[in-house]
């Protein structure tokens, strides 16, 4: 008589728990107000990154197309997977002395692993990190990026 | 009575009359069985695809997202596309495979499910074949589609479509049984097997309020049980796409897969509009006792829509099931229906047969 | 002619079921010839390899702070945790004290990870045994975590937030409050899993006496984490050598006994629990000051062998690192957990069937990266 | 146990073994036929009770090859370190752990694997991860000049 009534606790309590399960989809169901279904890329314009995102590494430049980037190479020697490449040029200042200048900052976004040394390492503040995640592109070499502008020039007030 | 505004065989007698005007009685039958045909045809085609939107939608707001939304308004051409898509993906030939097997399995599981769609009642005389056996028939024609799944998942050449198959061969064999014994138990309350007789008998209550408690249980069982049968929901063993892949549909593409995934979902739709009609009684509207005034607004709405309504509620509960539970091992799978459903059934059938033999039914 | 003599008995056929390296519930490129008998199984033998990078032969070209990124990508749900691995092993090598506010933040940054990591694996978990809704739900409470992570480390997984000597940035200045409504938000949402899964008697015919892993084989096959905690191992690393802020908080080892697939999954459901309240007892009291140690630009560990341990969401990640003086280490080696917790599922899933293996495989939450490195 | 009574232990188990206290363990390293009687020993004494592995290196030491097992005990929380040394780089062989420790059978592969040491008794010693044909890259000596590039 016992095991009859096991049977039957059983189907009950299987039953239960069967309908606890369903009670929470169900209210799911009746409830669109709690999907959290983002409508990309219709909000692309809504969608914002939040400030420190690692989207890419660029190199602000400032109204009169100047930059921090003193051409050092400290973020080439830090980068872990030779993603920076940079390529100085030497020139003579006003004063007659030679100095070196940045000629292209060359970045490969398709090596970049976004760990942020470079960013982090620079000694002059001259990379930041982007919020520009959209990094798809239909050729392979439009990943290789010259981050200085062209004509780009260091910017003035800053120590050498 | 009212709703007789309703009755569709005004329309077929009209059209049998018409034609017979004109032609010999061969050509008549003729042209009358290539109308059903292509009715039937459409009409399997229209509910398929509804049901695919239908299940993406349910699903979708059960998991918190929106499913469908991008072709057409809130999606609802998305199966269309997707159906256009699959017309012309190739059909891979799988090398080893038994080629005429492979090549006839989808055909054997779709015109399985598209035979046992002849014999519903949709409304009164809208019903492609009466036959006077029609429980039996369904039954029968339902589950032969199981054949062609053992088929696909044999000729498939690939070890998962084969345990798929063989897993779907265990599971349809035992379930059959539970889905016959729960609907003997509606057999014995009507005294008829004939679809359209068992609708009829239902026009003072359905029999699932005349059944007392029986028919409830009946019902619950032929639920779960028409669910396995289907291979859908938490029974979904052949396919068991995180164990099998996609079980006995692994290596089919193209069109042949979207006989199977068409198939599938005509299945769920005929085994509700069973359970519609032999519980919640089929096209009848709902009526109470003798609210006269009640029973009348009843009647206005179409026997179709009673129809539809009925077997949408049995589908969504359906789907409902196969969204919020995980999947059975093929032992328990069996252990269910041996142990449980098989000895429920039985006990079912014996009250329901003391309940009409003492007359204590509606 | 000589006669054939053919063994058509399928009692004695080999069943060889190649599942993966490209299947749904193998979590990655996992790859397992199961020789089967109907559907039970007899053997299940691993390959491995197919995601392997060689992390530890480029790390010796690497300095130490460069290895960090190395480590978010061998198990990429444990990113944080990874990381705090090497740094504190180049602190205490040096034999630098981080500043306590660096500690706080570590633990309860390690924590959230411990929390997100459970959900995926959740997620997973029931997507595995067939409850496709779990998996939407597990995610989208993860993407409240990752959401925090984005705004303080500036990745959503692949976070690279510690340093040797501290974090990249400070936390941000609403880290503490998003953090604390995280936690209210889940602590309402957590029963709606149980209630979903845990009580679900489809699911606890699923997993009770599957795949049951006793003490002595958790043991003898070096199994750490949640996985050996169901076995009654006491094996949490924050227990036994507290790390960072751990000997600060006061909080319960999980400890289950029947080692089987439930109870791997009970262990991590309250893993999820403890770690909450962890969080709850740091995050107001975080202290005031520097987010790191000044270090000299290139960091050399001292001639020596170097040894950290830490608690991953998956159990005990061991870095060994062996210092010749160079600012490169000679030889790095990772202890990862799921190397070991992946070699017992041959011997956990014999006699069971094909749906227990996906379900075991499940229960052990491996991540593919961290086994190949 | 602290690491003195280990210490103590480990020299009347086997007194040829040099002990040397390291930064975090104890560090006892012996010649690599002597090393698997020490481990059995080491696991099978009630004191010791060393019985879970939780790492195993190989190394390349320059000259010569080298295994280091981490092990701990799961009832007294101690733990040790064991060392040995080949010089025959050309076919290190040394016995295997994985009667002791089930764990060891696997780290051992992934050593034969990266490092070519060879462990008598094992098995099914197999390569888990890389070609047959691949070198054994965990080896100082060892070049690929197409995938190393160095600067």
């Amino acid at each position: 008589m016992e095991s009859v009534f096991k049977y039957f606790k059983g189907i009950y309590d299987g039953v239960r728990s069967l309908l606890t399960g369903m009670s929470v989809t169900g209210s799911y169901f009746i409830r669109p107000k709690t999907i959290v279904t983002e409508q990309y890329p219709e909000n692309r314009d809504t969608l914002k990154m939040t400030e420190r995102f690692k989207g890419e590494v660029v190199m602000p430049h400032n109204e009169n197309n100047e930059h921090k980037c003193t051409g050092c190479g400290i973020c080439e020697i830090n980068c872990p997977n030779g993603s920076i490449e940079i390529i100085t040029d030497t020139i003579e200042t006003e004063e007659g002395k030679k100095k070196k200048i940045i000629d292209k900052h060359i970045y490969r976004l398709s090596m970049c692993t976004f760990c942020g040394l470079c960013v982090k390492t620079c000694p002059s503040n001259a990379l930041d990190f982007s919020q520009e995640f959209e990094h798809a592109v239909f050729d392979r070499s439009k990943l290789v990026k010259v981050l200085n502008q062209p004509g780009s020039k260091l910017m003035k007030g800053d120590k050498k | 009575m009212a709703f007789n505004i309703y009755n569709f065989a005004t329309l077929t007698s009209w059209i049998h009359d018409s034609l017979s005007q004109s032609m010999t009685p061969f050509w008549t039958v003729f042209t009358e069985m290539v109308i059903a045909g292509v009715v039937v045809l459409t009409f399997y085609a229209i509910v398929g695809l509804f049901l695919v939107y239908a299940e993406r939608k349910v699903c979708a707001f059960m998991q918190n997202r929106v499913g469908p939304n991008r072709v057409g308004p809130f999606g609802v051409f998305q199966t269309i596309a997707d159906l256009i898509k699959l017309l012309f993906v190739e059909l891979v030939s799988i090398k080893k495979a038994d080629r005429l097997l492979f090549n006839v399995a989808p055909f054997i599981v779709i015109i399985a499910s598209f035979m046992a769609i002849a014999a519903i009642p949709f409304a009164r005389g809208l019903q492609a074949i009466d036959l006077n056996i029609g429980v039996f028939y369904v039954m029968a024609v339902s589950s032969l589609g199981v054949v062609g799944i053992l088929i696909a998942g044999w000729s498939s050449n690939n070890k998962y479509s084969l345990i798929g198959a063989m897993r779907s061969g265990a599971q349809v064999v035992s379930y059959e049984l539970s889905v016959a014994l729960s609907l003997i138990t509606i057999v014995v309350l009507a005294g008829s097997m004939q679809l359209s007789q068992i609708v009829e008998a239902q026009s003072d209550g359905w029999f699932i309020f005349k059944g007392h408690i029986p028919a409830i249980i009946a019902f619950v069982l032929y639920i779960i049980a028409s669910t396995a049968e289907t291979n859908r929901g938490p029974f979904d063993l052949a396919e068991a796409e995180s164990e099998l892949t996609a079980g006995f549909h692994t290596e089919y593409s193209g069109i042949k897969f979207a006989f199977f995934f068409l198939a599938e979902y005509i299945n769920m739709f005929i085994v509700a509009s069973i359970g519609a009609t032999l519980f919640l009684g089929g096209w009848m509207p709902f009526h109470i006792g003798n609210l006269a005034g009640f029973n009348h607004i009843m009647d206005f709405i179409p026997p179709f829509i009673w129809y539809l309504g009925k077997t949408g509620v049995i589908i969504f509960i359906m789907m409902w099931f196969k969204w919020t539970f995980p999947r059975l091992r093929i032992d328990q799978l069996l252990t269910l229906e041996w142990k449980y459903l098989l000895p429920l059934n039985l006990i079912n059938v014996v009250l329901m047969a003391l309940i009409v033999l003492m007359g204590w039914h509606f | 002619m000589e006669e054939k003599v053919v063994n058509t008995s399928l009692e004695d056929q080999e069943f060889v079921l190649n599942m993966g390296p490209q299947h749904p519930s193998t979590h990655g490129v996992l790859r397992l010839l199961v020789t089967l008998k109907g559907e039970t199984i007899q053997k299940v033998e691993p390959h491995i390899g197919y995601v392997h990078r060689g992390i530890e032969k480029m790390s010796e070209s690497l300095a130490y702070p460069q290895i960090i990124h190395l480590t978010d990508r061998m198990d990429y749900l444990s990113a944080h945790i990874n990381n705090e691995a090497v740094c504190l092993a180049v602190e205490n090598a040096l034999d630098v004290e981080v500043p306590e506010r660096v500690k706080y933040i570590r633990t309860i940054l390690a924590e959230l990870t411990r929390i997100q990591s459970h959900q995926l694996w959740w997620a997973t978990f029931g997507m595995d045994l067939g409850g496709l809704t779990c998996f939407f739900y597990g995610m989208r409470d993860r993407e409240k975590i990752l959401d925090i992570f984005e705004e303080t480390c500036g990745g959503r997984m692949i976070v690279s937030y510690n340093t040797p000597g501290g974090l990249m940035y400070d936390i941000h200045p609403d880290f503490q409050k998003k953090v604390k409504a995280f936690i209210t938000y889940f602590r309402k949402t957590l029963p709606e899993y149980d209630r979903l899964l845990t009580g679900n008697v489809i699911f606890r015919a699923r997993s009770k006496q599957v795949g049951v892993m006793s003490g002595e084989d958790a043991i003898s096959y070096g199994i750490t984490g949640p996985s050996a905690r169901a076995s009654g191992l006491s094996c949490d690393v924050r227990k036994h050598q507290p790390y960072s802020a751990y000997d600060k908080v006061e909080f319960n080892e999980i400890i289950y006994h029947n080692g089987d697939t439930l109870d791997r999954y009970l262990a991590r459901m309250d893993e999820m629990r403890e770690s909450m309240n962890i969080i709850e007892q740091l995050i107001d009291n975080i202290p005031e000051g520097s987010h790191f140690t000044k270090m000299k630009p290139v960091i050399r560990l001292p001639e020596g062998e170097y040894y950290q341990k830490v608690e991953t969401a998956r159990g005990e990640l061991g870095v060994y690192i062996i210092s010749d003086g160079g600012k490169t280490p000679y030889r790095i080696k990772w202890r990862s957990p799921n190397f070991s917790n992946l070699w017992i599922l041959d011997k956990i899933s014999q006699g069971m069937k094909i749906a227990d293996l996906i379900a075991i495989g499940g229960s052990l939450d491996l991540v593919i990266p961290d086994i190949d490195r | 146990m602290n690491n003195q009574q280990l210490e103590n232990l480990v020299k009347r188990l086997s007194p040829e073994a040099e002990v040397a206290e390291g930064k975090q363990f104890l560090e006892v390293t012996v010649k690599p036929d002597a090393l698997k009687t020490l481990a059995l020993a080491l696991k099978e004494n009630g004191e010791s009770s060393l019985d879970f592995l939780f790492c195993m290196t190989g190394v390349d030491y320059g000259e010569e090859l080298g295994v280091v097992y981490h092990l701990r005990s799961t009832s007294y929380q101690h733990e040790l370190v064991l060392k040995t040394r080949m010089a025959n780089r050309d076919n290190p062989v040394i016995d295997t752990v994985g009667d002791i420790w089930k764990t060891a059978l696997y780290h051992e592969d992934e050593i034969f694997d990266l490092l070519g040491i060879r462990f008598s008794g094992h098995p099914g010693l197999r390569r888990l991860f890389l070609e047959d044909d691949a070198g054994f890259p965990l080896r100082k000596d060892y070049v690929d000049e197409v995938n190393i590039v160095t600067k």
